[in-house]
């Protein structure tokens, strides 16, 4: 899939967050979509009247709320505005990054807030889920989207002993980086000495896929700004994150499908082919400091860094084995502790990005990754393997690579 | 489009989707509703830039985009209906049997009128602009249905 | 340098029916597929072909968590870039331009669907648009909304019974000529008027009827459309814009979301005078107090003028609705899609017994949301 | 008792009879075993047998617990409350459960009402701790040009009699009944720290005949609005945040189309029918009305199966509940991914397995459909599939 120039260029000018919890009682939706736009909104230094477009996203059957942008539209900031609201399931939250891009890099608009939500205490997380099979035939067998497919194939890989090992170092890492990061949600302070325990006695859930092993769900809202390279030259309250490029891969629905085990090719690796060949990037691991990774469980997570860095054989397993996936290694990745550790899902594929961003302004707090952060990698998960990647940059330098 | 199409195999397959939901009216919404469930008072919320005092209760003033949370203003449990319509169909959500009067009723105090069930009038004689006051429901939902319809004063 | 214009090079519809009881959402999209394919040869070929998608539906009216999950393969988005614009279709348009405006696409195929023959009642899942204490509670829903703003509306304008029973009948008329239309048998006034009352003042004949469809088009850059059609409609602007959630926020008769996003359209346009410059208007009318209350929206006559813009000829001049409207059946979700749709098979030439010659410029309108929270405008060009 | 979220474990385990609903346990047998560790912890067994509970402390082993809970004294009392995530809890480890977790989810919420911390008890106030303290909470904005004197006497224990003056924007408290007062108001002291405190709604006081009043009943109404609320020293007052549990439903009339109906038409005979794309040959079971990967209409149905081969498999430990019947599903169960015979490569389809045929499920098995003793055309046709034992014995 090509891409031609892109008519101008965008930035990551704000980022608002709220924390992550199982439980917010205290807020109602619009509350909870609000106290991200006004981080946002403060983070940029910018008035609510500065901006002149919304872009909305969520699932609507998790809090059961039909064309929630409408009501939320108190929130929002959308009285009186553009607003768009675009879904794609999972990836909704980069969906709605993409969207951004597109809204500013057309030139119908100036500055523009992406806000993604979830507040999955007001729903049911696995009916919900549920009801994304085919009525006709796949919701009476289904329950969620579990699978323990991935974790048997890397079993039969690797061996058993070296498969769980991996998964498990994985999952202490993403805990290890969650501690750091106070808006986490799951923050349970576990050590690689844990790992034997962890290993034979978290729950089993589907094979070899353990509690310990699943994303958390979450309740939790996040705002990004966008504007254009003409504005940013009129000065930005925070350095701003380009956004280089982006693409998304979906595909048909089949249960194989959404087990991820139906491969010619995955759609993460067809994506990351085809986005750092069209953006003349060789060599994914050297070229990025950092990558948030939509990590659904750390099972998954494993089995993907290979494809996303176009890796082969055992050599996404000796990276993890040797730290380089650590917070201090060459190519950290998740230092907000991932989805594993949160995961609000209309907001889940756009705080990576919004994490990648926060690195390359060296603004992530205790999370920060300590060496300098230029080239970010971001990716989004939903639907039947459906794909979001981008690539954030700290400085305009990219445009000598040939486009077209 | 006008291929014509063998229906032999097709049918319909009756089914149903329903999920469960537990809703939040947040800390302000819950102060609002339990004024109206313990003690029979509607609360508005003011706006100190335009002016306006709003109901339902909300955070901001989203035209001043300005925190109005805790400002809190006493309504009248009376008002004045400033417009309707008489609900004649039947529909599970819908919180009466048809017929029945739909208004928008401006409380006392109040500037942003709200949505609710006008009874003790027949739907044939109601107008815009009578006096209608607040009827507590016996029976408590937690929602704005604590009042349970407005009557003419 | 990516392109400065964009063109609707083909459009798709399916027939609107009241229940398709026999074919299910991708049978009706792989039908609008094959249509737009036929028209105008286009592939999904990874250089020169679709690679983005921006498709249109909803997870409650299909009862499916990630509605466009379910046909991703019949909008062709196997491996291909796929956003599913969840409010009314006309914003897919909106925003299908500014993905070709980016740089990152040069084809965007647009593809809705919706059956709201599927679930037991539109109004259910209309109600659970509002807030669950405050709206949902009362029994809020898109109807009955709608009649508080009819009522208010129809005391503003000084429109009778007789201008809502005209506004219908006139609407059955042009859906006779409309192949793609729903309901399409002409009534009488006096039928219109002795139609049972819905909810006061809406009459069941005032009301869309329950319907199932499915939309497609196709959009190129300026650069590639002469590669799919001769006759390309020019996207001149479109804009949207949210208006207040409370309904007792608002004045229901002001028009304010409608009036700035009609603004903003033409502003992009180059529209100075609408009333001058504008030569056929489609509005999503669900309702028949609608059309003339979104005309003053428009601007294409004055605030509270709509029984005057009615007896003075207004729709006629202004060719409003020639397809029929929404009054004669489209499922909400695309409602304005269609709007676009048919606008631009007039602008096209291509409209068949409802052509009108002499076309330059038209308009296409929707809204979503309780009393018209929710406004678009698109502006096409020949 | 050490007390975590304001309750302690012993408090939970006291409630459990009251809050046990015996006509839901009917069916249920079962001895859970809870062990709480750290202070204010120890252990308990719940034995539920036919509608009934009993429910002791344990000072060994929590033998003959068909499932026992491990967790410390605090994430025990915290998931009681909810506020603790119960799925954090575990995925954590600070909860275990030894057995199948899945009582935690589903049997313990359907057959006992949620654990509701008590009311926090009163603290003792007397009445003249709230009247003493009537001046500083006086608000003279509030009672510009005002003149008059209450008098209160307040009978029973903590009583007294006391006057309170509002006279030029000021306030002041006095022991005894002045003359003449305004009004003069009657109550049992308890009434009076009632209303003040909040357990007592003033309106219903007063209507009820609880309050005695004499003299000015419009000014007795008024004198609330002189002062601000009384605060029992020390108390931080938990807000009721409210919340609405409704289950959202819609009833759907899902059409099959033609290619669906098909499909359908196949199970009623007993057959598999896929359709095969006319370009790449591609088997779809489900048959779908595209091949996605051609992105051409596929008209072709052939009958594959009824045999096939399993390629993945998932044993599933952990079973969501049905979120509208609570139906859970026994575990383990197990979902295979089935190529059938004359299928192309990859094209699977998920089906159930036979129970019993779980500890012989492996890569490459061969399985065969269970039919539904009466086919009609509908999902509900195909039970499953079961390992082939004709194959097996090969």
């Amino acid at each position: 899939m090509k891409m031609h120039a892109k008519n101008r260029n965008v930035a990551i000018i704000g980022i608002g967050q709220t924390s992550f919890s199982s439980h917010k009682e205290d807020q109602n939706q619009v509350e909870m979509v609000q106290e991200a736009v006004i981080n946002a909104l403060a983070d940029a230094g910018l008035k609510i009247g500065d901006i002149d477009c919304i872009v909305h996203g969520n699932m609507e059957l998790f809090e059961m709320q039909f064309a929630p942008d409408l009501w939320h539209s108190l929130g929002t900031g959308a009285y009186g505005k553009d607003e768009y609201r675009i879904t794609t399931g999972g990836t909704t939250g980069a969906t709605l990054v993409c969207a951004a891009d597109n809204l500013v890099a057309s030139g119908l608009y100036g500055t523009v807030l992406a806000i993604g939500m979830e507040k999955l205490q007001e729903g049911n997380t696995t009916g919900g889920i549920t009801n994304m099979a085919d009525p006709l035939w796949f919701r009476n067998l289904q329950t969620g989207a579990l699978t323990g497919t991935t974790a048997q194939e890397m079993i039969d890989e690797f061996g058993e002993e070296r498969a769980k090992r991996a998964a498990m170092r994985y999952r202490i890492m993403m805990d290890k980086h969650a501690m750091l990061n106070p808006r986490a949600h799951r923050r349970f302070g576990l050590e690689y000495s844990q790992m034997e325990d962890l290993m034979a006695n978290s729950p089993p859930l589907v094979g070899e896929l353990r509690l310990i092993h699943m994303c958390s769900q979450s309740d939790g809202a996040c705002a990004m700004i966008f504007t254009s390279e003409e504005k940013v030259k009129q000065g930005t309250k925070n350095p701003p994150v380009w956004i280089r490029d982006h693409i998304q891969v979906h595909r048909e629905e089949t249960i194989p499908n959404l087990f991820g085990f139906n491969k010619p090719e995955m759609t993460h690796h067809c994506a990351a082919r085809t986005l750092f060949a069209r953006n003349g990037i060789q060599d994914p691991v050297a070229y990025f400091d950092v990558f948030e990774m939509y990590d659904p469980s750390a099972w998954w997570a494993v089995d993907w860094l290979r494809e996303f860095f176009l890796l082969t054989g055992d050599e996404h397993l000796r990276m993890l084995e040797a730290g380089d996936f650590d917070l201090d290694g060459t190519i950290p990745i998740n230092p907000s502790g991932g989805v594993i550790a949160s995961n609000p899902i209309g907001a889940t594929a756009m705080l990576r990005p919004a994490e990648a961003a926060l690195q390359i302004r060296g603004d992530a707090g205790g999370h920060q990754i300590k060496k300098e952060v230029r080239h970010a990698l971001a990716s989004g998960f939903g639907g039947t393997f459906w794909t979001v990647l981008m690539i954030l940059e700290k400085e305009l330098n990219w445009q000598e690579v040939n486009h077209d | 489009m006008t291929m014509q199409e063998d229906h032999k195999d097709c049918f319909v397959l009756e089914g149903k989707m329903a999920l469960p939901n537990q809703y939040f009216a947040g800390r302000l919404g819950s102060r609002f509703l339990i004024a109206i469930r313990d003690r029979k008072k509607i609360m508005g919320l003011k706006c100190n830039q335009c002016g306006k005092t709003f109901v339902p209760p909300r955070e901001y003033c989203e035209k001043c985009w300005t925190k109005i949370a805790d400002n809190w203003v006493e309504l009248g449990t009376e008002g004045e209906l400033v417009n309707f319509t008489v609900v004649r169909y039947g529909d599970r959500h819908l919180p009466k049997k048809p017929p029945y009067i739909l208004g928008q009723i401006r409380l006392d105090g109040a500037d942003t009128p709200l949505v609710h069930i006008v009874e003790g009038i027949d739907p044939r004689e109601v107008e815009s602009g009578i006096r209608v006051k607040a009827v507590f429901a016996a029976k408590t939902t937690n929602t704005i249905m604590d009042i349970d319809h407005f009557e003419p004063v | 340098m990516a392109t400065k214009r964009v063109a609707i090079c083909a459009v798709a519809q399916h027939k609107n029916d009241s229940d398709l009881w026999h074919k299910r959402f991708q049978g009706m999209l792989l039908d609008v597929l094959e249509e737009l394919q036929a028209q105008t040869g286009f592939t999904f070929d990874e250089e020169t072909g679709v690679n983005t998608i921006v498709s249109c539906s909803d997870d409650f009216f299909d009862a499916r968590t990630i509605s466009d999950n379910g046909v991703a393969d019949v909008l062709g988005a196997q491996y291909r870039g796929e956003e599913k614009m969840a409010q009314e279709g006309l914003n897919a348009v909106g925003y299908a331009q500014a993905v070709i405006l980016s740089g990152y696409a040069d084809l965007v195929l647009v593809m809705g669907h919706c059956k709201e023959s599927q679930s037991e009642s539109r109004r259910i899942i209309a109600n659970m648009g509002f807030d669950p204490f405050y709206g949902r509670a009362v029994g809020l829903d898109n109807l009955n909304a709608a009649a508080l703003q009819a009522r208010a509306y129809m005391k503003k304008a000084g429109l009778t019974e007789e201008h809502l029973a005209g506004i219908v009948v006139r609407a059955r008329q042009f859906a006779a000529r409309n192949p793609y239309a729903n309901a399409r048998e002409i009534v009488e006034a006096g039928k219109v008027i002795a139609s049972p009352q819905l909810c006061d003042p809406i009459r069941q004949l005032h009301a869309y009827p329950v319907s199932d469809g499915a939309v497609g088009m196709l959009l190129a850059s300026e650069e590639r459309a002469a590669e799919f059609t001769d006759r390309p409609v020019w996207i001149a602007g479109f804009a949207n814009c949210m208006d207040s959630y409370f309904l007792g926020d608002r004045d229901l008769t002001a028009n304010f979301a409608l009036k700035q996003a009609a603004g903003r359209a033409y502003r992009k346009a180059g529209i100075a005078d609408p009333r001058k410059e504008i030569d056929l208007v489609e509005v999503m009318d669900a309702y028949a107090y609608q059309q003339p209350l979104w005309i003053e929206g428009l601007g294409l006559c004055g605030d509270g003028e709509g029984a005057r813009f009615l007896d003075q000829g207004g729709q006629e001049k202004y060719r409003v609705n020639l397809s029929g409207g929404m009054l004669a059946g489209n499922p909400v979700i695309i409602a304005g899609l269609y709007r676009a749709a048919e606008a631009a098979l007039q602008l096209k030439g291509e409209a068949g017994e409802r052509q009108v010659p002499d076309l330059h410029r038209a308009v296409a309108h929707s809204t979503t949301g309780a009393a018209g929270q929710f406004h678009s405008v698109l502006i096409l060009e020949r | 008792m050490t007390e975590y979220f304001g309750t302690t474990v012993a408090d939970i385990f006291a409630t459990m009879p009251k809050r046990f609903k015996p006509e839901e346990a009917k069916e249920v047998d079962i001895a859970i075993g809870y062990e709480a560790t750290g202070e204010g912890g120890g252990k308990w067994k719940a034995t539920i047998k036919h509608g009934t509970l009993k429910v002791e402390t344990v000072d060994g082993d929590l033998t003959g617990c068909k499932t026992t809970i491990h967790t410390d004294a605090e994430t025990f009392v915290g998931v009681t409350l909810g506020k603790i995530g119960a799925l954090d809890a575990l995925s954590s480890q600070k909860l275990r459960v030894a057995g199948d977790p899945k009582f935690l989810m589903l049997l313990l919420p359907k057959i006992f009402t949620p654990y509701a911390a008590p009311e926090k008890k009163p603290v003792a106030v007397t009445a003249r701790d709230i009247i003493t303290t009537i001046a500083e909470r006086f608000r003279p904005e509030k009672a510009e040009g005002v003149a008059m004197t209450i008098g209160y006497d307040l009978t029973g224990e903590g009583g007294g009699r006391w006057t309170i003056v509002i006279r030029d924007g000021k306030c002041a408290v006095r022991g005894g009944l002045a003359d003449p007062l305004t009004v003069k108001m009657t109550m049992e002291a308890k009434t009076y720290t009632g209303m003040m405190v909040g357990t007592i709604e003033a309106v219903t006081a007063f209507t009820s005949g609880m309050v005695k009043i004499e003299g000015d009943m419009a000014a007795a109404g008024a004198t609330a609005k002189f002062f601000r609320k009384y605060v029992v020293p020390g108390a931080t007052e938990a807000e009721e945040l409210i919340s609405l549990r409704v289950t959202n439903a819609i009833e759907q009339r899902f059409a099959t189309g033609p290619v669906m109906g098909r499909w359908f038409a196949g199970l009623r005979e007993k057959k598999f029918l896929a359709n095969r794309c006319p370009k790449c040959g591609r088997t779809q079971i489900p048959p779908r009305e595209i091949c996605a990967w051609c992105r051409v209409r596929v008209h072709e149905f052939v009958e594959v199966g009824p045999k096939g081969v399993v390629t993945h498999f998932d044993i599933v430990y952990f079973a969501s509940p049905d979120p509208l019947t609570g139906a859970v599903r026994d575990t383990p169960y197990a979902t295979a991914y089935v190529v059938f015979d004359g299928s192309t490569e990859r094209e699977a389809v998920t089906m159930d397995l036979k129970k019993e045929d779980i500890p012989r499920l492996k890569e490459g098995a061969r399985v065969r459909p269970v039919w539904a003793e009466v086919t009609t055309g509908s999902y509900r046709d195909l039970i499953g599939v079961a390992l082939d034992e004709q194959e097996e014995s090969l």
